[in-house]
């Protein structure tokens, strides 16, 4: 397949695009390197580092033991050494663990040394349920990394995406969090073989429509886009809009949007209370009241623990008919 | 192997009929296990304790009925030990309500108040803390229990390891600390995730009397395991016991095993806790090879019976999403 | 002085109320104990336990060594085992330390064991800037806490409460935090020397008004109310809401008070970005969109790690002149 | 005291005059924070490092300067031993934009990058990993650098202490561990903290070379520290060293000291690292009284110039509050 610009166009999984993302920056970069558990001699733990070890060798895909504030820690400090660090954390779930490290000194260094000291650093970290793994391992805790000053937060929900934020995230010269949503791993998309680094500034509009806008981000976005589909179906088309960089957001975009819809609603895997589609409501009242028809209105996850079984997880995450029937309840249907 | 031979005086051949029973119960469960995530009953995380079967055979029986037990995501072997019904056991893996946790926990997540048994904890080190705290709330009400606590190699190298283990010692805790050193943390060996790749000298930093054993053999585990429990029901504090095994499948599931080699996976089998019970057993006299056939049967009969029991339960309805979130009455 | 009821009043500081309390609990039940960095030789890190070593003894005024996580557990365990243990974390800002077994233990155990266990658990943290310590002391991380099911999550900002919410926290048999703002530590009020229990469920309207909704809690309190005096003077008259419960949140007071002003202006510690106030604010548009004469408002900390000279700290956090513009837009003044 | 002796021989006149300079910019410097803390020109938290001058005068003038070092909030001392000028020091302490950390940090947040000083972390144990980073990022540029990471022995309790140790013991990093054990973490002694109280010991527990040395002695932390640093250097991986020693004062500005008695206190004046520098170097004619004289003098009017630069600086524009959150340009 070519591109319009008549490049080379392959079909790859998005656990492939984080791989030639990971291994171009290898490449790339000598003080680039990539740590964590169990991504070197295992491959990953969701096999995105799969091969890596055998081109780069131990010192640079570097397995760590278990010790998450340990290790990101180490980040830190090896970001502040001149080196261009990747910390994996297996998922947000053990993030907790190293919190402290990340909100404590990676998003303040900079500001408490006035300005001397910077931390490119990266943390890549698994998000989101779906995969029955129960209630310490289904979390999306986004909206609480995107609280934090300092630091950016991304999430990719495209292969192109995949395969473009990391290099960008390592260019910014501050800590960038990028969340990869387990149940995309396996998604196929196409991507060209030239795809490089992406803008991570904006947000951007995965389907154009005019009756109302959907707003979501990660694992969301194929749900949302499906419940679109289902949407115009039934004459209501939407906006889609795939927020990408979730701190900080892209106002603009959103509003733009809004302001031209009148109608929004925020479909966000956390937990309701709390959640990212909260300060999404809250921006969009701030800025487009004037312009609203109709409450927003958000779909989230039920505010338990995740359940095991499949039917009680299906029924606590956001769905495409939770998506339509608040997009249905919104424009007064 | 001195274990053995002190124990052995102590050993009857019920005594033995009934360790093997133990192991055997916990090899045919998971084999099970197994055998349905291929066919999707059982989904999500599947860690299966087959090679390590000693180590809770062996020690969990030595506890007291009010004793505690904190286990890891790798739990099926210690619930059975402790006293967790299979039916209710696989029904949890299942999901299924009548499941010991509800069905809302699944494999990693198995619960049983009536045999104080706190977990089944997927956080690596998590369950340490909650050790330290049962053992805290039995000294603070007087009672002279024993909170047993399981975790693997890799689990030693989290912050939580060192902090429990400091206030367990510092505080003289009644707190057995079982680690499991199957010398893999997923794909990470051993010398790759500790500077000390002898775990149990790591108790000395804690002034914490440790010991080492072969946790293949579950009668020396066993010998370690009541020496273990007696000293800290004495009063002594917290005790340490580094268990080597091995264990013989994948992490979980999702495992392609790129970090071993099948030599190395063979050779260990060769040590197999059952096998090795068995060959011992029937040399030393304490055992007859029917008898082992009868125990397979009566096994085969109770995992079927499991089995049975977790399909004939039934799925919690969506409408109950909610519960157990918090306490009846606690919050509106 | 009397109360209403013939009881005897007393002045008492927001310190000496927490004390107690604590008092009061471990008189009142043997089965609770007080677990923390410092709460008993040195008397606590805010002086609140001063004291209490030399009454109920080291088991029960328990120091523990630096392990946040540990001791959190521990208390977490202690729970399970029948106690009623009563966890001092000395500030929010090393409650990263114990973030884990607080979401992935305490908060889950009783729904992973399907109902078998509960986790009847008070953690007492201070929150808040204002003594210029700069950006690893003076987080205000309430909205995390709250984001959690599983845990009730507690502000309380008066003598009563400070005195009240402690008790009524540990009969409920589920963890519950007590978030105490360090600016508080010092206040004095009154408080009946019979005072007990204080009912947790419920906001409170603290300042009846009817132009516009000032909706706070903690710390912001005093700010809050100091701004709506500050109104009055201008004729303009503010409901001045105290929250209480940060989780869970009582929507049918907030709800209340915005339907009858139709304007509301939330007034949170927090960096805005993903604050408490934006899940306040979208409940309001999800609830009261169709009352609202106005865009709900938010004054929240700016999203800068806080900065040790006292003209920016003062600069970063919600001041009463900030409030008093906020709502004078909110009015169309 | 083999230290001093064996020490002793290297000893030059000039050399004595520097370590007693040393203290004493340590000592003065932060006498006078204390009482621009009572006329709240310094606010804040303020811990004072009085009577534990000798580990960073010891240690810190032993580093190269491409070397790193990384403290705790208890830094003015390392920072004025790895030579950040008093006055920025100083300004800093007030906040003003002439300090070393432009004001935005204080006391609790001293930073350098010319000097290579990370701070300056108000989180107990937070500096540890930070220093693991740091000395991974000189070995995989193959810079034969050190970095000294300072911290007390309360901090060995907590979770990332042990990571730290491990990871650094584990990849063999050129890190020097420096354990400034005052025997207090605010009110809580070490006994109450630690089941091992001897804490250089913990370090064996990850196979890490480790030493103890009588932190009120410069000569002997010197010497310590110098043979701990070439060991280092050399590539042998991490080393530890325990530095015995005793705070002065009180943990910070708010601490009533119950929890320690005024005779301890005395007792532990009485080993004064600064006079016990003095009377030993008088009676080995190694100083002379006039030159102490001189030294205070000199001290004293940087003292008086630091503080005089810090008066003289100036307040941030308030309209500057969002800078440095982000490098310039990189977040809209
Ligand atoms: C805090 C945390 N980090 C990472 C993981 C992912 N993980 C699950 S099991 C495991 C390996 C644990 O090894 P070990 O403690 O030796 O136990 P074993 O599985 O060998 O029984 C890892 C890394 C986790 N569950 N929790
Ligand atoms: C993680 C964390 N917990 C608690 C505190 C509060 N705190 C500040 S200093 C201190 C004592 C530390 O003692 P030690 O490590 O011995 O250092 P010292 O102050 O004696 O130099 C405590 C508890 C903190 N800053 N960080
Ligand atoms: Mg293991
Ligand atoms: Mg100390």
């Amino acid at each position: 397949m070519t591109t319009d610009q008549g490049g080379t166009v392959a079909t790859v999984t998005y656990r492939d695009a984080v791989r030639m993302a990971l291994q171009d920056a290898l490449r790339r970069d000598p003080r680039v390197f990539l740590m964590g558990e169990d991504v070197g001699r295992y491959g990953g733990c969701y096999a995105v580092s799969k091969g890596l070890l055998d081109e780069f060798g131990p010192e640079r895909i570097r397995d760590t033991p278990l010790s998450e504030g340990g290790f990101v820690g180490a980040g830190i400090g090896a970001a502040l050494g001149g080196m261009r660090p990747i910390v994996e954390v297996m998922t947000v779930n053990f993030s907790m663990l190293c919190l402290d490290q990340i909100l404590n000194t990676a998003a303040t260094l900079r500001h408490m040394s006035g300005g001397q000291f910077s931390v490119p650093l990266v943390i890549r970290m698994a998000t989101g349920a779906g995969r029955q793994l129960a209630a310490q391992h289904s979390h999306s805790l986004e909206n609480w990394y995107a609280h934090i000053p300092g630091i950016r937060v991304l999430a990719p929900a495209t292969v192109e995406d995949a395969r473009g934020m990391l290099w960008s995230g390592l260019v910014d010269p501050d800590p960038v969090i990028i969340f990869e949503n387990v149940m995309l791993y396996n998604m196929s998309g196409e991507l060209a073989e030239d795809a490089g680094g992406v803008a991570i500034d904006r947000a951007a509009l995965r389907r154009r429509g005019r009756d109302l806008s959907l707003i979501t981000y990660g694992g969301s976005l194929w749900k949302t886009l499906g419940a679109a589909r289902q949407l115009a179906g039934e004459g209501i088309e939407a906006d889609v809009i795939d927020l990408r960089s979730l701190r900080p957001l892209d106002d603009a975009t959103i509003m733009e949007s809004v302001a031209r819809t009148r109608r929004a609603v925020i479909v966000d895997e956390s937990w309701r209370s709390g959640s990212l589609a909260a300060e999404i409501t809250a921006r969009i009242v701030e800025q487009c009241f004037w312009s609203l028809d109709a409450p927003v209105a958000r779909v989230c996850t039920a505010e338990v623990p995740i359940p095991y079984p499949k039917h009680l997880e299906d029924a606590a995450l956001p769905q495409p008919a939770a998506i339509v029937a608040a997009a249905r309840a919104v424009m007064g249907r | 192997m001195t274990g053995k031979i002190q124990a052995k005086a102590h050993l009857t051949r019920e005594r033995v009929c009934e360790l093997l029973r133990s192991l055997l119960r916990i090899r045919r469960f998971e084999e099970k296990c197994a055998e349905l995530y291929t066919t999707e009953k059982i989904r999500g995380f599947l860690h299966l304790y087959i090679g390590e079967e000693a180590i809770a055979a062996g020690i969990i029986p030595v506890l007291e009925p009010q004793d505690a037990v904190v286990a890891t995501y790798r739990e099926h072997g210690h619930a059975l030990a402790r006293g967790i019904a299979m039916g209710p056991l696989m029904a949890e893996m299942f999901g299924k309500q009548e499941g010991c946790s509800r069905g809302r926990g699944g494999s990693m997540h198995v619960f049983d108040a009536a045999t104080r048994f706190y977990g089944g904890n997927a956080i690596v080190g998590g369950g340490l803390p909650l050790a330290v705290g049962l053992a805290l709330a039995d000294r603070m009400q007087g009672r002279n229990n024993v909170t047993a606590c399981f975790f693997g190699e890799g689990a030693v190298a989290e912050g939580e390891f060192h902090e429990s283990m400091n206030l367990a010692a510092l505080w003289r805790l009644p707190v057995l600390f079982v680690c499991e050193n199957n010398l893999y943390a997923m794909g990470t060996a051993l010398a790759i995730s500790e500077s000390e790749t002898d775990i149990h000298r790591k108790a000395e930093s804690y002034r914490m009397p440790a010991a080492v054993v072969d946790g293949m053999d579950v009668i020396a585990v066993e010998a370690a395991g009541r020496k273990a429990i007696e000293l800290v029901r004495g009063g002594a504090g917290p005790a340490f016991l580094e268990c080597r095994t091995y264990r013989f499948r994948a992490h979980s599931m999702f495992d392609a095993q790129l970090y071993r080699s099948k030599d190395e996976v063979e050779a260990w089998r060769e040590k197999c806790p059952i096998e090795h019970l068995k060959t011992w057993a029937l040399g030393a006299g304490l055992l007859h090879a029917e008898e082992t056939a009868q125990i397979e049967g009566e096994v085969a009969r109770e995992v079927a019976a499991a089995v049975a029991f977790a399909e004939a339960g039934t799925w919690e309805p969506v409408g109950d999403l909610a519960r157990d979130v918090h306490s009846p009455g606690a919050l509106a």
